[in-house]
């Protein structure tokens, strides 16, 4: 795979590790900190995964080369990356 | 049944092998059957099987998208052990050891099992360590295990490296008992046995529904049509997420790919199982003398049966540190399988919320030399409609009260796993 | 008290000049000197902090370039571009602390500082052969009209995390962490063995 | 048999240049620019191999990397190779090879007689034997993998050296006959990069066997005419000896370059092999066509070629694989090739053609005096181990299906064959090209691309040269295009002839007569047959994949490259279904093998893994430390004096610490420089215990956990002003730590202002650690290093020996002790005065081991207390663990599991009788002679001889261990045999009250 880091363009596989799917999201911390709560939301969050066959949003690390996380929309069947971009910007591309 | 055996096939080696008949048949599905499996592949026949052979439930599919034994049964390294550590697994993984040792004898068909050992290299102190741990928990456990010194795994093992290379060998834990088999042959054995005991194996029919009513499961959509069942039993690996999906369900479990390749056949090099986990290979020789070996998955999900090159490059790399002599030969077929890889690294083998729905996924890596015990146990799970002794730590709740079974330690990670 | 640029080299067991490799007619095509000593500040804050810019600005003497894997210079001074908020600047020795101070002084709250000088060793190839070598290593397009001078890009060679910078035509300068400095030069001079190689004095 | 079949001239050999070669054991002579293959021909050898499964003797079939017999072994000690293909490999002078898969020759192989059981080894016959005794199956499985296997591993380390090349480029091409060279040409004169790659040392395809024009040129004159066109420019590299074995996602493609096996061997530092990886924007694929076998009886006989083979071997070798040829086709190609041989010398005694109607191809032959037989087909050939005697020819009868009327025998000693063309659309299918049956060509053929790749000439089923080359021609420039050079222009394709194929006349099983079972080969390689394929048909295995698996056909080392399609047919007829709807089974890379050493490249021995040196390493190393890899880091274990046992070594370091001063090289800790105005709050959120209030100028012991509740790190930060502090991790997490922290930052937070770096290699850090530790300390600082200035848990920047340092007042060992940081490249310097200042007071370096044992006597958790199933609570930091604040991992401690009250904590063991050691890797249980199963209550996660308690001591993860204190158990290692009663006791063994650390 050729992935096109968002910074430093495209770049061999190896350069990158996968961080996993980027649609979970952290539950937000109560404004008032609180004794260990563990419930369906946070379970969700660490172990559940649309796992979707097809385009996913996911988090990659340039981690061999300017280091960011960001993220990409891959599909899983064919490997083709649609679009790739900073965490802060909406994706585009695939049929999602 | 005709049975097989050398006169069998003395008898008709007079017939030039025209009289033989067919190891399964392709029966149209029938509207209704107490048990649907879906996913005919090794768990999903072995299933079928002791479902018929163990609780005397025969009106049973097995029903499969693509052809029998066609997805992880069909592209594995073939190695077969039960060298865990975790209790929940260890007497799961015992069991299938059990039944591997009779399979060939119990299907009328050789699966080949060949108890070779399987020997776990230890690269450090701290690996010899835990390696000692996991030998004395089997051994504890009534799991053979052995401590074996460099010197003999060289003998077991000569064209083994163990000093010039950059991680030396320390030693190594054997499960004599461990080995390979055949894998194809699991997937046919199972599936003429089966069928010998009126299971019907539905081929190139994809479920593409779940017909559930009042949280009670009634049947599946296919693209046969509707067929219902009293039971549905999934098994389905890789496609795990995707067909719970049609049940509204989200699993603790990521599709990613694993890739293998063998050399060109040569003559025996090799006559045990040798894993490296410092140098994420393992390797063993088929019968017909092709190296077999993998490593890790390709870390990103995938649902291609089909990897990239790093991660070939990665696991020939391994090889050839630990075995300099076969730098020589020659990769001649790479190819790649995608796993379901829970949470945690162990399956889920359960019911689930959805009533008369069973479970049975997750199977990471370790998916092939679970398969007699994984159908042992499904099978039970969805007869008794309750989890079997043996696989009764690996709930689907597991997750959410902690009670999770991580051989590698490495957390929800699955990719790590 | 030591002399401050007294730096014992992560190559010092193994630094031999003179020519090595294959006997190729013409001479060697590649020749290799170890970068030292060099001060070496990792520079980290929002460009668009004006006084973080300003600060870096003032330190070194250049604007902060925004561009992947340009280098902005000033003088002696090159300031690599890491990443969007990251940079690497590095001269010649200063002296202990002196680079880090400056960049301190100037950017003041703003930004991240910190003198890695000793945590880098920086090897220099240069030579017709010189793309070839790191060719060998890096997954990287090293073609000469897409790797220019005043190009920097961060790769693996040898599964060590490279910085590697095109400072002048056929001239690259290969950063690695000190710790896999002795690695990397071993690596690197084997894989230019064919062409022949030089290794010349350390120099900045 | 001395007599030459080369021809008297011709051929693209140098004749002047002689060399020799052995072939087992018999020495032969063979030119420059042969093949073994062909020089063996040339030597009238034709038994060279024995086959797969029932040994039948087998020559050569092809001249190119389809062929499936004729393998052999090559070169001897640690340069052998087996299986290699006789028609690939450059004869250079001095070569030596051997049969191989026979014993005890080629000529005699014992093993031969499975040839006569062949009717009790059918498709699969062992999945229905070696049942009984059950007992039996290993002693069965010895004797068939010993059957099996083909030729044999060097049982040396390969002592050839392999290199890597990674490359970028507009336009790669695959293949470089007439359409690829016309693709690169065309796409090199738009300024595109261009990789031209070819498997054979010269470019040319086809037309290097052949005797075709291109224009008015002979074509191999034309083909170097554009080579030198296309190396004369900047921008383009042409590979030779070259494969393209893998296409993989993006257009990665991995290629296999040979750039020393043509030699007698590549020595000093010309590597034997190179693995190029190649990303292209573009790729046109031109790899050509293989032509097909014939299925008909005893199509093995050493002698039965490849039509274009025998043409190739005529014309590119000037060598004559018979005197008296049969030609058995069914497509036009043949004919091309009949009057190639009749040229070279070749008596063609008759073309066999299976087609009703006559073609004008038939004419040329005829011509010649050349008796054609249409509509008949060759079903039998006589023959043996000497090679083809006679072949047996039949009519057809008006359906095809049967023969008809009488045998015609006809002598010959060599029969081509031609089954018509496949082409070659391996890397096509690799790239997810989609694949669609042609019923006229009888083939598939590339149709839907799904990469960046387009197919010109055979590959594309376009058969004529002239076709080809227009063909490639505008593929080049198609490519160019799409590459973004916008002005590409197809270059204009000489005119050249163009025969073709004509029309084929498929038939994939040759008829014979009636209560007649003779073998027909569809995978020469692994003894596939006609009648295993309709075995496998009639017991079920319908699917294609499954009988392929049942019979291995196309499982070769070949990888069917003649047998796949014949198969696939066979299949389909034998289910009555259309060739689509069977399909076919995936094409897998490589399309031929690669060499592993090739794909490891220089990635062996020491540079396996690389070595990551402290700037300590030399010292350790001249000081006589005995290394040790931990991680990719050498760390010293301990620093043996002569007359010293390894443990007398260890138990000295300790005590000298616990007694003296020890030095410890903790370089490889892992250290990461956090900075920013919110780094308080970060270090908060990433700890259990709390750091925002922790006073700068003081450091604090932290414990991660993961998103899961599971311990993921711990160690110490220390705060230098309010905004910046530092780290450390554990060695083996140093990267995992910072990959999490950025990702934290850069996923979850990035509202936080905080930067993390790692400063790991900035620091050389020594552990100064002993009751001395504070005088020696005092002896290379001015600064103040009392109680008062540097107290426990304090920091300070000072100068030491002259450079600028960092104290640490932090101990792992228990004793008075403190870390020292500088530099890295004054690391030797410094260490090198506290060894020198600390001389009279005994000072000594300590290795790990030493370091081990003293935080086992302090109950200090490393790797297996955190093996990541130990929650904070299990390893006794409950305590510590913040409920004033959020952090990662915090709401997972609320799993119910995490409150259960039997989960396994650490404890300290202590050996009940003093003179036991606690052993390694045990088990903790009740009762050792207790019944297995057991119930193991706990595991032993070290252990060790404590030196200064004088006992044999260590620490577990026990269920409930805490409750547990002052409990007798058994730790219990059935793996050794050993046993030792132990006490729980706390895991503070050494100094609990930690009045030491604090001295």
């Amino acid at each position: 795979m050729l992935i096109k880091c968002p910074w430093c363009g495209d770049r061999a596989l190896q350069e990158f590790s996968y961080q996993g799917d980027a649609t979970v999201q952290r539950p937000a911390e109560p404004a008032e900190p609180t004794d260990a709560k563990w419930d369906d939301e946070w379970y969700q969050f660490v172990y559940l995964r649309d796992d979707p066959k097809g385009w996913h949003d996911e988090l990659w690390q340039h981690n061999l080369g300017c280091r960011k996380h960001f993220k990409a929309r891959r599909n899983t069947v064919t490997h083709e990356i649609a679009d790739t971009g900073p965490m802060n910007e909406e994706l585009k591309g695939g049929d999602k | 049944m005709k049975k097989y055996s050398v006169f069998s096939l003395a008898r008709n080696a007079l017939d030039y092998h025209e009289n033989w008949t067919e190891a399964w048949r392709s029966p149209e599905p029938k509207p209704e059957y107490d048990v649907i499996i879906v996913g005919g592949g090794g768990h999903g026949l072995a299933t079928a099987y002791y479902l018929a052979k163990e609780h005397g439930i025969t009106n049973v599919a097995v029903i499969e998208k693509g052809w029998l034994g066609g997805g992880n049964v069909a592209r594995n390294t073939t190695i077969v052990r039960s060298n865990y550590q975790l209790e929940g697994n260890a007497f799961f993984y015992e069991k299938g050891m059990d039944l591997w040792r009779d399979l060939s004898q119990d299907l009328n068909y050789n699966v080949m099992f060949s108890p070779r050992g399987v020997i776990n290299l230890a690269h450090n102190d701290a690996q010899v360590d835990a390696f000692q741990r996991r030998g004395n928990t089997m051994r504890l456990n009534g799991i053979d295990a052995e401590w074996m010194t460099v010197d003999q795994i060289k003998k077991k093992a000569p064209l083994l490296n163990t000093e010039n290379m950059r991680y030396p060998v320390y030693g190594g834990l054997c499960q004599p008992k461990g080995g390979t088999a055949r894998h194809d042959a699991v997937a046919w054995g199972y599936a003429r046995a089966a069928d010998d005991r009126g299971v019907d194996m539905i081929q190139n029919c994809e479920v593409t529904g779940m017909r559930i009513e009042n949280g009670k499961i009634l049947g599946v959509e296919t693209t046969k049509g509707f067929i219902g069942a009293k039971k549905v039993g999934v098994a389905v690996a890789g496609h795990s997420s995707q067909v719970f999906q049609m049940a509204g369900m989200r699993l603790p479990i990521e599709t990613h790919l694993l890739q293998a390749m063998v050399s060109e056949p040569v003559k025996p090099a090799l006559d045990t199982v040798i894993t490296s986990g410092a140098a994420h290979c393992y390797i063993s020789q088929s019968d017909k003398g092709e190296l077999v070996f993998g490593g890790d998955i390709d870390f990103y999900n995938s649902y291609a049966q089909r990897g990239n090159y790093p991660i070939i490059e990665h696991v020939v790399t391994a090889m050839c540190e630990l075995f300099p002599a076969f730098s020589r030969l020659r990769l001649m077929r790479t190819w790649g399988g995608v796993m379901d890889m829970s949470m945690d690294g162990t399956p889920i083998i359960d019911k689930t919320p959805i009533d008369s729905l069973y479970i049975n996924a997750g199977w990471c890596y370790g998916g092939f030399k679970a398969t007699p015990a994984s159908g042992w146990c499904f099978a039970h799970t969805i007869a008794q409609d309750q989890p079997h002794d043996l696989s009764s730590e690996m709930r689907l709740n597991r997750f959410e009260t902690g009670h999770t079974l991580d051989e590698k330690g490495v957390g929800s990670t699955p990719n790590m796993h | 008290m030591v002399d401050l640029t007294e730096r014992v080299s992560a190559l010092a067991a193994i630094y031999e000049t003179g020519t090595f490799g294959a006997t190729v007619d013409g001479g060697p095509s590649v020749a290799f000197s170890e970068r030292r000593p060099l001060s070496i500040v990792h520079v980290a804050g929002k460009p668009d902090d004006k006084a973080f810019s300003d600060g870096v600005k003032t330190a070194c003497g250049c604007d902060l370039p925004t561009t992947p894997g340009d280098i902005a210079t000033s003088g002696d001074l090159s300031l690599v571009w890491l990443a969007p908020e990251r940079w690497l600047a590095v001269c010649p020795n200063r002296g202990s602390g002196v680079l880090e101070a400056a960049f301190r002084d100037a950017c003041g709250d703003s930004g991240a500082i910190i003198d890695v000088s000793h945590g880098r060793t920086v090897i220099r190839l240069s030579g017709a052969n010189a793309r070839t070598v790191l060719m060998k290593g890096a997954p990287l397009d090293f073609h000469k009209k897409v790797f220019t001078p005043g190009r920097a890009a961060q790769s693996a060679i040898s599964q060590c995390g490279t910085l590697i910078t095109c400072p002048a035509e056929d001239t690259f300068d290969v950063y690695v962490f000190r710790a896999f400095g002795q690695h990397m030069w071993e690596w690197l001079t084997d894989a230019a063995g064919e062409f022949g190689y030089s290794v010349e004095t350390p120099a900045t | 048999m001395s007599r030459s079949y080369r021809t008297p001239e011709g051929g693209r050999i140098d004749r002047s240049k002689l060399l020799n070669f052995t072939f087992d054991g018999k020495a032969y002579t063979g030119f420059q620019g042969d093949t073994l293959a062909s020089a063996l021909l040339a030597n009238g050898v034709k038994l060279i191999a024995r086959s797969f499964k029932y040994h039948r003797p087998r020559g050569i079939m092809s001249a190119g990397p389809e062929e499936p017999c004729g393998m052999i072994q090559l070169r001897e000690g640690n340069r052998t190779e087996p299986n290699i293909r006789a028609t690939q490999v450059e004869l250079f002078d001095g070569l030596q090879a051997s049969s191989q898969n026979r014993w005890p020759s080629v000529k005699w192989d014992i093993n031969s007689i499975n040839n006569l059981f062949n009717r009790m080894l059918p498709a699969g016959f062992y999945y229905k034997t070696f049942m009984w005794p059950k007992a039996m199956w290993m002693t069965y499985e010895e004797v068939i993998r010993h059957a099996a296997g083909m030729g044999r591993s060097a049982d040396l380390p390969d002592p050839d050296r392999y290199e890597h090349m990674h490359a970028y480029c507009d336009v790669l091409v695959a293949g470089g006959g007439p359409a690829g060279l016309m693709a690169a040409k065309s796409a090199a004169e738009s300024g595109a990069r261009v990789i031209l790659v070819d498997e054979h040392p010269e470019l040319g395809g086809h037309l290097r066997g052949r005797k075709s024009k291109v224009g008015a040129k002979d074509a191999m004159d034309w083909v170097a005419g554009v080579r030198a066109e296309l190396e004369a420019m900047e921008d383009v590299t042409i590979l030779s000896r070259t494969t393209v074995a893998s296409y993989y996602d993006h257009n990665m493609l991995v290629l296999n370059e040979h750039t020393g096996d043509h030699l007698p061997t590549a020595e000093g530092w010309t590597p034997r092999q190179r693995n190029w990886k190649v990303w292209a924007k573009q790729v046109v694929l031109a790899t050509g066509s293989i032509e097909r076998p014939l299925v008909f009886g005893n199509n093995d006989v050493p002698g039965v070629m490849l039509t274009n083979a025998i043409q190739t071997y005529a014309n590119q070798y000037g060598v004559t694989p018979g005197n008296n040829a049969v030609i058995f086709t069914n497509n036009d190609s043949a004919y091309e090739a009949v009057l190639d041989m009749h040229d070279a010398g070749i008596r063609v005694a008759a073309v066999v053609d299976n087609r009703k109607v006559e073609t004008a191809a038939t004419a040329t032959v005829r011509e010649r005096g050349i008796p054609v037989f249409h509509n008949h087909v060759v079903f039998n050939v006589n023959g043996n181990k000497h090679g083809v005697k006679s072949v047996e020819v039949m009519a057809l009868n008006e359906a095809g299906d049967h023969v008809a009327g009488s045998i015609i025998k006809l002598e010959c000693d060599v029969l081509g064959m031609s089954g018509g063309w496949t082409p070659t659309v391996h890397l096509f299918s690799q790239s997810r090209g989609k694949l669609k049956w042609n019923e006229e060509l009888t083939t598939f053929v590339p149709s839907e691309s799904f990469q960046q790749e387009r197919s010109a000439g055979a590959c594309n089923a376009t058969w004529g040269l002239n076709g080809c080359l227009k063909e490639g021609a505008k593929a080049g420039a198609e490519a160019a295009k799409a590459a973004g050079f916008v002005g590409a222009k197809a270059a204009s394709a000489p005119k050249s002839d163009d025969h073709g194929m004509g029309d084929i006349r498929a038939m994939w099983r040759v008829p014979q007569p009636p209560h007649t079972h003779l073998k027909r080969f569809v995978d020469f390689q692994d003894d596939v047959a006609t009648s295993d394929v309709e075995l496998a048909v009639r017991e079920g295995y319908t699917s294609i994949e499954h009988a392929k698996r049942y019979t291995t056909l196309g499982m070769g080392t070949d990888q069917g490259k003649t047998s796949n399609v014949n198969g696939l047919a066979i299949v389909s007829e034998e289910l009555d279904k259309p060739i689509p709807e069977v399909g076919h089974t995936t094409f897998r890379p490589p399309y031929t093998a690669v060499t592993m050493g090739a794909i490891t490249g220089t990635e062996r021995g020491h540079h396996f893994s690389p070595i990551r040196r402290s700037p300590l390493h030399d010292w350790h190393l001249n000081a006589g430390a005995t290394m040790v890899p931990a991680g990719m880091w050498m760390r010293a274990q301990y620093y043996q004096h002569p007359g010293e046992g390894m443990w007398d070594a260890i138990y000295r370091e300790t005590l000298n610490v616990r007694n003296n001063v020890g030095l410890f090289d903790v370089s490889p800790l892992g250290k990461i420089d956090v900075q920013g105005p919110d780094a308080a709050e970060f270090l908060n959120r990433c700890y259990i215990n709390g750091f925002g209030k922790l006073a700068v100028g003081k450091c604090r012991y932290g414990v991660m956990l993961r998103e899961d509740g599971m311990i993921f790190d711990d160690g110490t930060t220390s705060r230098f002003s309010e905004n910046h502090f530092m780290m450390t991790t554990t060695t083996a997490k140093a990267g995992p730590v910072m990959q999490h922290l950025e990702y934290l930052l850069d996923v979850e937070w990035p509202e936080l202002n905080v930067h993390v770096v790692s400063v790991t290699e900035e620091w050389c850090g020594m552990a100064v650690a002993g009751p001395n530790s504070r005088e020696l300390l005092s002896r290379i600082t001015d600064a103040d290093v009392s109680d008062e200035a540097i107290p426990f848990m304090g920091v300070t920047e000072v100068d030491i020996c002259g450079v600028p340092g960092r104290i640490y007042r932090i101990s792992f060992s228990g004793e008075l002790a403190y870390e020292v940081g500088v530099p890295s490249d004054w690391g030797t310097h410094v260490w090198s005065q506290l060894m020198e200042k600390g001389a009279d007071m005994g000072v000594a370096p300590y290795g790990t081991e030493a370091m081990g044992i003293m935080r086992i006597e302090k109950g200090h958790v490393v790797g297996a207390e955190l093996n990541g199933r130990t929650t904070a609570d299990d390893l006794g930091f409950g305590p510590m663990t913040s409920s004033k604040k959020a952090f990662i991992g915090q709401h997972a401690i609320g799993k119910p599991a995490f409150l259960e009250t039997d989960r396994k904590q650490l404890t300290g063991l202590k050996s009940v009788d003093g003179k036991t050691k606690i052993p390694r890797g045990a088990q903790i249980v009740a009762d050792p002679a207790g019944r297995i199963p057991m119930e193991q209550l706990g595991e032993v996660t070290a252990n060790c001889y404590s030196p200064s308690m004088k006992e044999f001591i260590g620490l577990a993860i026990v269920k409930n261990g805490r409750e547990r204190k002052g409990e007798k158990l058994w730790a219990y290692s059935p793996l050794t045999n050993e046993k030792c009663q132990v006490e729980l006791v706390s895991p503070h063994m050494y100094d609990p009250e930690g009045e030491k650390v604090r001295g």
